[in-house]
């Protein structure tokens, strides 16, 4: 039953989260400078650099078969879709 | 009929239902008559066997996807053109401001006039500006086809114009409680002159009439939650109320008072400063009130006895 | 109990996977207030990451990556069937769980001494933008502290089973989704972090 | 209930009686997709009778102008526990808890769902959640009285036991979820040899739309609710305008998960509409394809549409003419539907018995109803019908004619295969047409009133209302005549009626091909599928 598994090595993970510690500075440092909206911008993209890295290789996604990257991309289109509706009305009240 | 410079409301949206209650009657007719002819023909009686096995029709289908698209694109296109004539208030039209609470409402009109129906001039649009006090009510005309929800902390307005004299609903559409359906009233729309003559009449409040506190209880709402004769309602009754002892929780603690004219006037100002134990903080508040209003009302609580 | 004749370990992820969309739907609808908000309150809502503890924020940031690693770690180790190490990792996991709440605690304290919580005096006085920040924050990282819970006791009845053994190398689904939902309760950290601790 | 099915079910295998256990137990902790389905069939069943019943007193009340026999709270407590009862307790769990977890697994050619323990654990949380929502109403400030959508700032601000009943719609709705879980992986996973995405029934299809729904909006309402509770709880003021807050973000957050939800409740219906309607016609379905295909874009597209029960609440100009439009959108896939439904009937055979009956009905009332939807769909026109009985005149038709009638014919039509007796075809059919009689005048009269102006969840109304409102009682006693003729015939033939073996209907579906009842495994050895799920080549009748 083992050939589902790619086993991670521990080095990757590792790897891993050291980027994820690098992008946490990082996210700390760009909002302490004064960006105006840029730094919701950076932060933002920043987080989802995080949530995609934790998601591909801690959640196994990356080694995962299509049907789950389908359904994954399914439900945050949804999420994207209920928030970018509600502001058809909250941007032209 | 209609020589206004500007379409009317009911004009407006008529049209607009004719043509899809017609659009829609004709889908539903051609449906069950097909359907009905189809079950009678191929009854298994008549046909005992099928006599075609097809699986679909590749044309067909995209003849009742098309169709149907236009249809429906029209419809969509119709009904938000005449929305739009819903949400454009014509120029020059006569201010009033409609203020809802728990159960009633209250019409003010710029010179500082105030009424519990609405009175409007025939021929001569009006703006409604809509303010709730405490929770979401609906405004609604039905002869107008007009309404709008009327929501606390937020300024929504409604427009309409009365084509012919006469008296007209006014209902609360949203769901607001337990008096709901009691929150209706009139719109009495009165010809040019007679209008006028009512909005310059003495008004309630700025003159030296001294204010009833009976009629004003009634168009206030208070005896929609406040009985007169001790049975109980949403809020307590006011049969004996003044004078009496009453326990309340004031800022989080619980104390007895009495209910003398300081308390009664705090009561009706801000009600949610202290609430009277087993009763819910539901009654809406009224800072804004003349004193000499807030005095009839003592005046009227006291008479009960 | 029915029995199965072989188990359907895709299935079990994908059942997983699914559970997981249902949370992020579940936090997805606090962000769409946050983003409505925020968009209201920009001001406000500025000045209410200001008097959040920033780096006290950080630190939990880094507690909860951690956590994540252990817990990948320990997947790694109990499909190498080296179950012990994965019992530590899971040992880890949970170790800063409870570091994570125990700074969630001191914050949350603090903000309810200073009378910032929902419904408190000092916030309906305030500015309205205000005492919506506020209500969101407390919500939001409530939630989220349930699920750390929720996560973390998960995390530890797994691990007995790898230490009954019904858990190893040949069958390991049920670590590999109990990291999941580990993972997920980081993966909303992530962005709670920015959005209510930086975004200032 | 055992004992009295016994003779009929004589085989050893047959899942009524299962291995050695017996009585209550082997029920209520039985993880059996049968038993479980079962279970949620009388569990949503009596629910359905609860809330009737309730209707039944609110059109009693409305007979006539004033006071008729109960007072203004009791009545807005009456309509929400009604609607409350029957849109989270009936409706929603009613066809995929029942007949989803009954048929799906066998028609798909499995054993059973792919989780059956998390399958009893979803039962469990839903009548823990139902019993919730009823101690709600004797307990704390008296039942609820907000209406099924608990609009704020109303409901953080009554004094009736909204918190405790909002809880209890909170843990149903998780049950809601975990049955979605369980039926998507169990449809991409447990599919037979043979079973391909082309060959699935409709009635699966359909639930494999809605498990999606289930999956991707429940968790909104459960955050919603979460947040109604710290409302009144906590005095978060998250709507309270008085704080900052908007009232109409509650209604967004509602309705992105309650619009989506009526979908919940029609699209399996369609899934059995489009499975009776080729057994009843001897004849393919006409555009399979088609039909799955709209069940998806219905579940796609009505995800979109909220906004539509907002366009007089104040919500932008701009949002009410993209929710005008989507909302019109979701039509498309409907009118595919239903022309291929009836597109089915031409130069078929015919059988008009008691499932195909309703299910016929089904197609007309489910049309009224729609297209009605069309008119509060329309900018212009929702204006005026807005919160009036032409709302209350369309939600009925889509849901009691629609998704209700659909349930009956699913009962005709799938119960005797599971109880291995049948119902008597007559009273049957003299039940149907008392329904279909009354269930027009009630409603169709509602949908008047409504274009005159009668506002909704009103306990009082203005004698211009009377005589409408008069005719639409009436129209409710001969609906409960015929409800009442329909289930005396149903379960007195289930228990004690005609044996009902084989295939008498002549489906071509997986779970015709298996004894009546089915045994516990379903299947002897696991199914290879070589046929579509309407190819009736060689099936007799
Ligand atoms: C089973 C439940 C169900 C279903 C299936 C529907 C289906 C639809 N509903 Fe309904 N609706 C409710 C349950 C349902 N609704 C409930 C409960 C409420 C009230 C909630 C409350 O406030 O309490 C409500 C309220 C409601 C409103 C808000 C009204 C208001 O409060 O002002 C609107 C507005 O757009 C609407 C529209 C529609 C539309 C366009 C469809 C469409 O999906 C219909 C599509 C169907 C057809 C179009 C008919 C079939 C097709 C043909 C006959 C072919 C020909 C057609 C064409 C060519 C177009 N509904
Ligand atoms: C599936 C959903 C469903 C169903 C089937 C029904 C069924 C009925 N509903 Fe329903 N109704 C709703 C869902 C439903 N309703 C919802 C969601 C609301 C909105 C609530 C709100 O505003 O918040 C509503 C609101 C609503 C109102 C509006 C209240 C108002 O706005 O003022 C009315 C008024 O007449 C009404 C009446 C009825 C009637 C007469 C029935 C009839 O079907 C009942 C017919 C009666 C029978 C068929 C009785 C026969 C049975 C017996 C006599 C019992 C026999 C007993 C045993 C054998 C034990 N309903
Ligand atoms: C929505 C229902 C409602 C309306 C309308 C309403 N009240 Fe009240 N009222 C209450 C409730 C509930 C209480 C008890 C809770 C509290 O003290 O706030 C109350 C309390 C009071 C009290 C204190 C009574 C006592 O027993 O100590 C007074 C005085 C009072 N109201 C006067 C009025 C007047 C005058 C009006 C009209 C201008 C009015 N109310 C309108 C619901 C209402
Ligand atoms: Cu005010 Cu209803
Ligand atoms: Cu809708």
């Amino acid at each position: 039953m083992n050939e589902h598994h790619h086993i991670i090595s521990y080095k990757k993970l590792t790897a891993i989260w050291l980027a994820l510690l690098a992008l946490t500075a990082l996210t700390v440092a760009i909002t302490r400078v004064e960006l105006g909206g840029y730094k919701v911008l950076g932060a933002l993209v920043i987080a989802c650099a995080k949530a995609g890295l934790v998601i591909a290789v801690f959640m196994h996604m990356k080694y995962e078969g299509r049907l789950l990257r389908w359904l994954l991309f399914l439900a945050l289109l949804t999420l994207a879709i209920f928030i970018g509706l509600t502001f058809f009305d909250v941007l032209y009240r | 009929m209609n020589q206004l410079p500007f379409i009317s409301t009911t004009a407006a949206v008529d049209p607009v239902f004719m043509f899809l209650f017609g659009a829609c009657l004709v889908l539903l007719l051609g449906i069950t008559v097909t359907m009905v002819i189809f079950v009678l023909r191929y009854h298994r009686s008549r046909a005992p066997h099928p006599t075609s096995q097809a699986e679909g029709n590749l044309w067909l289908e995209i003849v009742w996807i098309v169709l149907p698209t236009l249809l429906v694109l029209g419809m969509f296109w119709y009904g938000w053109k005449e929305y739009l004539v819903l949400r454009t208030v014509p120029t020059g039209a006569l201010p009033v401001t409609a203020t809802a609470r728990m159960w009633s409402w209250e019409f003010r009109y710029a010179n500082g006039k105030s009424s519990p129906k609405l009175y409007v001039p025939v021929g001569k649009p009006v703006r409604v500006e809509l303010i709730s006090t405490d929770v979401i009510h609906g405004f609604f005309l039905p002869a107008f086809r007009v309404k709008r929800d009327v929501v606390p902390g937020m300024s929504n307005y409604a427009w309409f114009v009365a084509t012919k004299p006469g008296s007209y609903d006014l209902f609360c559409s949203q769901y607001c409680g337990t008096q709901h359906s009691a929150m209706v009233t009139t719109v009495e729309a009165l010809p040019e002159a007679q209008f006028a003559a009512w909005l310059n009449e003495d008004k309630r409040g700025t003159a030296a009439a001294r204010p009833d506190g009976r009629k004003l209880a009634t168009e206030k709402g208070c005896l929609g939650c406040h009985s007169l004769d001790g049975s109980p309602g949403v809020g307590p009754t006011f049969k004996g109320l003044f004078a009496g002892q009453v326990t309340v929780v004031k800022g989080g603690k619980t104390v007895t008072l009495t209910a003398d004219e300081a308390f009664l006037t705090e009561s009706i100002r801000q009600p949610a400063a202290t609430i009277v134990e087993g009763f819910p903080p539901i009654m809406p508040g009224n800072p804004d009130m003349p004193d000499e209003q807030v005095t009839a009302l003592i005046e009227f609580i006291k008479s009960v006895k | 109990m029915t029995t199965h004749p072989h188990k359907d370990y895709a299935g079990a992820k994908l059942g997983m996977w699914l559970f997981l969309f249902t949370e992020l739907l579940l936090f997805g609808g606090m962000f769409l207030l946050y983003s409505v908000y925020f968009k209201r309150y920009p001001q406000e809502f500025a000045a209410g990451g200001r008097q959040l503890d920033w780096i006290m924020g950080t630190v939990n940031t880094v507690i909860l990556l951690t956590s994540s690693l252990c817990a990948a770690m320990a997947v790694t180790a109990v499909q190498r069937d080296e179950l012990r190490r994965a019992v530590a990792l899971i040992g880890g996991t949970i170790l800063c769980a409870a570091g994570f709440m125990v700074i969630k605690y001191v914050e949350w304290s603090a903000k309810i001494g200073h009378g910032i919580y929902p419904g408190s005096e000092h916030l309906k006085s305030g500015p309205p933008g205000e005492s919506v920040f506020f209500s969101l924050y407390f919500i939001t990282t409530g939630i989220h502290g349930l699920h750390v819970l929720i996560g973390g006791a998960l995390l530890a009845w797994i691990a007995l089973k790898i230490k009954g053994g019904e858990v190893n190398a040949g069958n390991d689904i049920l670590l590999e989704n109990g990291a999941l939902y580990w993972h997920l309760v980081d993966l909303i950290w992530i962005f709670i972090f920015p959005l209510y601790y930086l975004i200032l | 209930m055992d004992s009295n099915v016994q003779k009929v079910t004589a085989q050893p295998s047959c899942f009524w009686n299962d291995t050695g256990k017996s009585g209550l137990t082997s029920w209520i902790f039985s993880t059996d997709h049968k038993r479980i389905g079962l279970l949620y069939f009388y569990a949503t069943f009596g629910f359905f009778l609860t809330g009737v019943l309730l209707g039944l007193l609110l059109r009693v009340e409305l007979m006539a102008p004033g006071r008729t026999i109960v007072g203004p709270q009791t009545y807005n407590a009456l309509f929400t526990v009604h609607g409350v009862v029957m849109i989270f307790l009936f409706i929603i769990p009613g066809i995929p808890g029942a007949f989803g977890n009954m048929v799906m697994p066998i028609q798909v050619g499995a054993r059973d769902v792919s989780f059956p323990r998390l399958n009893l654990l979803s039962w469990w949380l839903y009548i823990t959640g139902a019993i919730i929502i009823l101690t709600s109403l004797f307990s704390g400030g008296g039942a609820p009285d907000t209406g099924w959508t608990f609009y704020v700032p109303f409901s953080s601000r009554t004094g009736t036991n909204v918190s405790l009943a909002v809880f209890g719609v909170f843990i149903v709705g998780f049950s809601s979820i975990l049955t979605g879980v369980n039926f998507v992986t169990t449809i991409h996973r447990l599919r037979a040899e043979g079973m391909t995405w082309g060959r699935l029934p409709l009635f699966t299809w359909s639930l494999y739309a809605t498990a999606w729904v289930q999956i991707l909006a429940t968790p909104i309402l459960a955050i919603t609710l979460v947040l109604i509770m710290t409302e009144r709880l906590l005095g978060a003021g998250l709507f309270d305008p008085a704080r900052g807050g908007d009232p109409i973000m509650y209604q967004h957050l509602f309705w992105i998960y309650s619009h989506p939800a009526v979908y919940i409740m029609i699209l399996p219906a369609m899934g059995i509409v489009s499975d009776i309607i080729p057994v009843f016609s001897r004849k393919p379905i006409f555009g399979y394809k088609m039909i799955a295909f709209s069940s998806i874009a219905i579940a796609a597209a009505g995800s979109l549409v909220w906004g539509h029960h907002m366009f007089t609440s104040g919500m932008s100009d701009t949002a009410v003419m993209v929710f005008s439009f989507l909302t019109f959108v979701v039509a498309i896939p409907s009118a595919i539907k239903v022309f291929n439904w009836v597109s089915t009937l031409y130069r078929g055979s015919i059988s008009l018995e008691a499932p195909m009956l309703f299910a016929l009905s089904f197609i007309l009332l489910f049309s009224i109803g729609g297209l009605s939807g069309l008119i509060l769909g329309s900018a212009a026109t929702d204006v005026h019908v807005h919160d009036t009985h032409f709302v209350v005149g369309h939600f009925h038709y889509v849901m009691f004619g629609g998704t209700g009638f659909a349930i009956f014919a699913a009962m005709h039509y799938w119960l005797p295969k599971f109880y291995g007796r049948r119902y008597a075809e007559k009273p049957a059919v003299v039940a149907w047409a008392l329904m279909f009689t009354g269930f027009n005048v009630l409603y169709f009269t509602m949908q008047v009133l409504g274009m005159k102006g009668m506002p909704r969840r009103y306990y009082d109304y203005l004698p211009e209302f009377a005589t409408l409102n008069l005719v639409a009682t009436v129209g409710s006693w001969i609906l409960a005549a015929g409800l009442v003729i329909m289930l005396v015939n149903l379960f007195r033939g289930l228990w004690w009626g005609a044996p009902f073996e084989g295939n008498p209907w002549g489906g071509a579906t997986l779970e015709w091909s298996i004894p009546t009842p089915p045994p516990t495994e379903n299947f002897v050895e696991e199914p290879t599928v070589t046929h579509g799920p309407y190819d009736f080549t060689g099936i007799g009748r």
